[in-house]
């Protein structure tokens, strides 16, 4: 076997052949899907939740994991946010002709991991190798596939004037871990990025019996632009408060330092919940039980329904609408 | 006009020091701050540290701050 | 700086703003005027509008946000210039990230780098240097802006380039003075304020002494103040104090942080590297040595003389970013404000920089969906 | 709207939205995943069928195509050569900053237009934006997901001594057609890809009653290598005849200039299928009724099971072995 | 040694001819072969035509085969 | 060429073959040889192998491979510098794709692109004095390899860089000449066979003289011949003809294609710019006056001279590629093949190149799985 990838490696022949055999289906234990060109699943509902998202982060190793975990993580979150139970995953990796084999079977090796950790199962993949330059060291496609709940669904068309948001944990880790172990902008820490599967702990939620109306992870875009859509999309005018929000004080130091707003850094291992007013206790000793919530806080509620909008309490006790992340942030000196 | 942030010095080398925001650190210049010592606090803007601060002004002010809030209004 | 110490208790901040409020209330009944004060400063403007001050005092005390965000103030045709630089093969562009989203007449740097151009986001201008030596095959530029706290760091780059002998790299400074600017407002603009919100980390640099001028020259008092809610507010309080009083003077609200004789080496190695020049505002016009250029004696540094770059005038808009700099007008009579003219797009600098006074009107203030 | 994809349009934020909304979701007439974060689908059974393929075709556009419809048919046609009914795809997008909306757009709405024409829905999508020079313009993932059949299934396990193996079509069309459209070695030629999704001909097919035992789409890597495959995955011994090889004046002329193999050139519209030797002209008849399979033939045939390997037997009349692609096909002086 | 490849003369300019393999067309050089005519082959190697086919020999040898073929054995 | 006419019908090389068969069998029987003939070119050892003549004709006819594919007789030595070339900054390396995977000691030029080298693969030298003008800030060398029906073409490149002075295009030249290693097989490495079957495509610029010598000083006939299975089984019977009547001739079986002078202006271009060398055959050492390398008054356009490049001797290894070519040795008597030489890590340049003896014999002939 090579040190590197090569292009050869994507081109369906023989390379390619072993490159798959040799990191991907010892690393899955999947040798089924790899003699049809589909993999063949059994499930016991005909209802099921589908989502997808590409995974381009850099440095594709970071403190506290690596693009393999965060493949999982994501996309786990985003079937488990849903009010559904993941099961399945594929994965599709495009590779930078060049890539170091020995950083391949670590991140194969991490989304693995994760996976079972998760309790879920990687039924298909792909590769595909691209010229040198064609991509940033590594990118990951996961696709997910979740069963719907028959009990304890999520309910949106109950949320009311009075509901909770809780956040799971503190905001921006993930955002400022990255953009530290980027390095480019000189920002040391000993942050982690807070990537993992929050289904285990999300399933105890809904299962422990209380009105969760909706839940998202706060990913891209933060907590404040999650808020937004969620505001928007179900008309609810959501009130959050500015002292409620747990924070690390490395988050908050680093956005003193590059002028950054940490309601719009991103998070790969927390989620919001709305809950009925009355089950904030439960969810929060839920949350709070695991290591990945104990930080867990009510940060705000719904105000009332019809226009959707997203207002921050300051500690001056002064309101100011926040809206989505309007482009890119930039570190400012001014 | 000028994003400046507290930061306090945890270690001083020739030209820069490393300096701690809240748990982040970073490198920066003290060029404009040569005299700084181990555990004083900087503003830092761009990179630089541009200014000690006084740590009794900045308890002074504090104390202020308590007085004007508790003062009643003429 | 509630990092310093212990946490400010954040009942102080409410109590200190309801005081603001009944002595300008007070003012007011007995002069028939609501207070107005500028915050020179744009991270004043911006910090005002985040914590909610702006807010909260509204109706009670006027605030204007002056010329104090270096991106706002820059002419556009030099931004033209800047982006042209960088439009050329084997150019490395590096500025602060606040540059990048600024519109020129006709696109951004950030647009010139999605069209694959190197332009490159440095915390600190030293970083450019750097990379001027990590990529001895290019030029490296960097495109530098900022009033008299940022002048002093875009010297100590060129300090270092010139101490490490890095040829290829060249500064494009644009800098500002605050001094000049200030006596403008007063005198050719007229602007009509009751007093300033001085600025923080200006102050730093020029020392308290830098406004005895205000009073002086023009009566006008000067609060210098930090960039927390407390300090903030305890300066607002202390200016509605002085004119409550009408008795004008320069207070220092900042004393931990600003000397009154500023700080002399960051003064000495800004005039060893620059010299002070003519410089245009955008929409306020040319204002006779009312910036800083990079000294004839190390013009090898400079980027205007060392690369031929011509723009053209670029063409006028019905942005009012002049006027509101000026505090002459609010952006809501902007016909452009929200609706040609929005974060996304941006018309003006005003609409650029997060505390630009549009932007921050924008995502604060406005009241619509 | 700006006439770029910009890095802030993939954030998460506001620019997201609008691409999302103006470009996605108006071509895909899909409102409903993007308020979840997942999509939600009821199935009429639990036996699905789930593939995976990134798609990174250079260049994005080609006579008889573009990255999008390739991203439909890849995925279509491994899920329909697997014996099932592709019915839900998922979209993931990786883009180029700098990319051109119009270009996006053209290729979204050909996606859209073929998944429309294939009879699939597409349920959930994503758009990341990588740096200038992170990506060739853009990378395609597609999931799809299918129902097995309950009847008609293929039957691999019946495959036998006798059973005949037909090839849909012309031989190495899309790999040549790429290779000129690249224009890099001077090619021209009038030749189309042969991209296209093949479901509702493979249903038509199965639906006959003729018993399949096996299909594949040779896509990378070729009829030899997919033959291969298959041999060596289900113990076949097959033969092919270089003679009754469909294949393209166009396409050997090119292989005569390059010193290509047709028999390794990709193809994306293509399904090789086994099937017993009696359904023979069945099926031929079925597959030649359709345009995409007006060329099809019978190419060879098992000859035992046992030891899985592909032999080619020569005008001659001699034979010999064929291997998986060996490397990348690289043009030869020599 | 050298794959080359007959090739139809479709279009010729001054140093360059368009030539068809069986559909596929190229461009190729004709420094070597610079009286070709249109509808004439030329054998290309390397992206230039290297001899202009004798389209009589080629029809000889087609039925020198076929004689070879038919023929006896001594 | 079945395209330029009617198709050929296949029952005609069918026929041939077993013509072919029996002529070779009554002449074994006759003398109690199994009569032996080189394929000198490598395109002709592939088509034989693709075709299934030899096959067809195995225990009939031994079919040895001879050293005529470019890139099997590369030195080792020269590959290594010109990975070398490659390794520089700002350098386009370009060549035709048989190079690529070619293993010099350590790596080959897929592996130098894989790192990151800018390596392309052209189809004719001629576009890499193009990508030279389209980049003028880099280097751009074309490694050139090829026997006589090559070099003329990189003697046209070469031309068109001199005519439009293209300054940053040069050529790394390894080339071969037939005529000097036919007589090398023949005096030192006494090859015994019965005849060759003689280059098709070489001999277009060769002619046919160019073989004469064979019969003056060896008494070893030759065939000319194409690349059609016709073609080489009809090339083959006349062999068994000749050697049957034991009347050793050139016969020229390609004459639509091959004239007795060769072509002229081919050889013209090749010796105006190119000049004999000695040169080291890969596996069989230096021969006087066996290649081409840039004339001295062109040697601004040559790389050697232009750039400094220097790599040690490699390393010996078990490989038999020497023997190979000379036809002393089959692959199966080389005890790393199949085991540590596969095309996909080829050790020798006989497993490189598809038609390399090793290569051809590993993906058509393995017995095994
Ligand atoms: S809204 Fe835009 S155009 Fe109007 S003043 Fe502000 S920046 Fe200028
Ligand atoms: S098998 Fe490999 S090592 Fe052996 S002779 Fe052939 S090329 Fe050389
Ligand atoms: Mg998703
Ligand atoms: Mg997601
Ligand atoms: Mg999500
Ligand atoms: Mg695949
Ligand atoms: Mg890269
Ligand atoms: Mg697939
Ligand atoms: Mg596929
Ligand atoms: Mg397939
Ligand atoms: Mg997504
Ligand atoms: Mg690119």
């Amino acid at each position: 076997m090579e040190r590197k990838v090569t292009l050869a490696c994507g081109d369906g022949g023989e390379l390619a052949h072993k490159l798959i055999q040799q990191v991907f289906v010892s690393a899955f234990q999947n040798q089924d899907a790899s003699r049809f060109d589909s993999a063949f699943l059994s499930l016991e509902s005909g209802k099921i939740a589908v989502t997808t998202d590409s995974f381009v982060v850099n440095p594709l190793f970071f403190p506290g994991g690596n693009i393999g975990k965060i493949a999982v993580a994501g996309t786990v979150n985003d079937l488990s946010v849903a009010g559904s139970i993941p099961l399945y995953l594929t994965a599709g990796f495009i590779i930078e002709e060049g890539f170091p084999l020995e950083d391949l079977r670590k991140i194969v090796r991490s989304l693995a991991e994760e996976a079972s950790a998760a309790g879920v199962r990687i039924v298909a993949g792909d590769t595909k190798v691209v010229e040198k330059g064609g991509a940033d060291g590594l990118y990951i496609n996961t696709t997910g596939i979740g069963v719907q709940r028959a009990e304890h669904a999520i309910r949106p068309g109950e949320m009311q004037e009075g509901d909770d948001v809780i956040i799971s944990g503190t905001v921006g880790d993930h955002g400022i871990a990255i953009l530290a172990a980027r390095g480019e902008l000189g920002l040391m820490t000993d942050l982690q990025s807070d990537c993992t599967p929050l289904n285990h702990m999300i399933d105890k939620v809904l299962e422990s019996g209380a009105h969760v109306r909706m839940m998202r992870d706060p990913t891209r875009g933060g907590v404040a632009t999650t808020l937004v859509e969620i505001a928007e999309d179900f008309g609810a005018a959501i009130e959050i408060s500015e002292t409620a929000l747990p924070i690390r004080n490395e988050v908050m130091g680093a956005c003193d330092i590059l002028g950054f707003d940490p309601l719009y850094l991103a998070n790969e291992g927390k989620v919001i919940l709305i809950v009925a007013r009355n089950d904030r206790q439960r969810v929060l000793d839920v949350l709070r039980a695991f290591p990945e919530g104990r930080n867990a806080a009510v940060i705000g509620h719904i105000t009332g329904m019809g226009e959707g909008r997203l207002l921050l309490e300051t500690p001056l006790g002064s309101r100011r609408r926040l809206r989505r992340l309007s482009g890119m942030m930039l570190p400012r000196i001014c | 006009m000028c994003v400046g942030v507290p930061a306090k010095v945890i270690e001083k080398k020739e030209y820069t020091a490393l300096v701690d925001v809240m748990g982040t650190k970073m490198e920066v210049g003290i060029l404009f701050v040569p005299e700084v010592e181990v555990g004083e606090y900087v503003i830092v803007h761009a990179g630089q540290g541009m200014s000690i601060i006084d740590q009794v002004f900045a308890r002074e002010s504090l104390n202020e701050w308590g007085k004007m809030a508790r003062a009643g209004i003429i | 700086m509630p990092a310093l110490f212990e946490p400010v208790d954040p009942g102080v901040a409410k109590e200190l703003a309801r005081k603001v409020i009944q002595l300008a209330d007070r003012y007011k009944e007995r002069t028939g005027i609501t207070p107005a004060f500028m915050e020179v400063c744009g991270s004043h403007t911006m910090a005002l509008a985040r914590t909610g001050i702006k807010q909260i005092l509204q109706g009670h005390v006027r605030l204007v946000s002056g010329p104090g965000c270096p991106v706002c103030v820059t002419d556009q045709k030099q931004i033209d210039a800047m982006i042209e630089v960088a439009e050329s093969e084997n150019r490395i562009v590096c500025t602060f990230g606040d540059m990048m989203r600024v519109p020129g007449s006709k696109r951004s740097l950030l647009s010139a780098k999605t069209d694959g151009r190197d332009v490159r986001i440095v915390y600190s201008p030293l970083d450019a240097v750097r990379i001027a030596e990590e990529n001895p095959d290019k030029e490296v530029i960097f495109l530098g802006v900022g009033f008299e706290t940022t002048v002093p760091v875009l010297a100590a780059a060129i300090q270092l380039a010139a101490k490490k002998n890095v040829g290829n790299f060249s500064m494009w400074a644009t800098t500002k003075l605050v001094q000049p600017v200030l006596r403008e407002l007063l005198t050719v603009k007229k602007v009509k304020i009751n007093g300033f919100l001085l600025p923080g980390h200006v102050s730093i640099v020029l020392g308290e002494k830098a406004y005895r001028f205000l009073i002086d020259e023009f009566r006008m008092p000067g609060v210098i103040s930090g960039f927390e809610p407390v300090e903030m507010l305890s300066a607002i309080y202390k200016l509605l104090e002085i004119i409550t009083d009408n008795r004008p003077a320069i207070v220092n609200n900042y004393k931990s942080v600003v000397r009154p004789e500023g700080n002399q080496a960051a003064q000495k190695i800004m005039y060893e590297f620059f010299e002070p020049c003519d410089e245009a505002w955008r929409g306020m016009g040319v204002i006779p040595q009312s910036g800083l250029d990079v000294r004839g004696k190390y013009s090898r540094f400079n980027a205007k003389k060392k690369f031929n770059v011509e723009v053209g005038e670029p063409k006028k808009t019905l942005c009012r970013c002049g006027d509101m700099i000026c505090g002459i007008a609010s952006p809501e009579e902007c016909i452009l404000f929200g609706k040609a003219c929005t974060p996304l797009h941006p018309i003006g600098p005003c609409m650029v920089s997060t505390e630009g006074s549009c932007a921050a009107h924008y995502a604060y203030m406005r009241k619509d969906g």
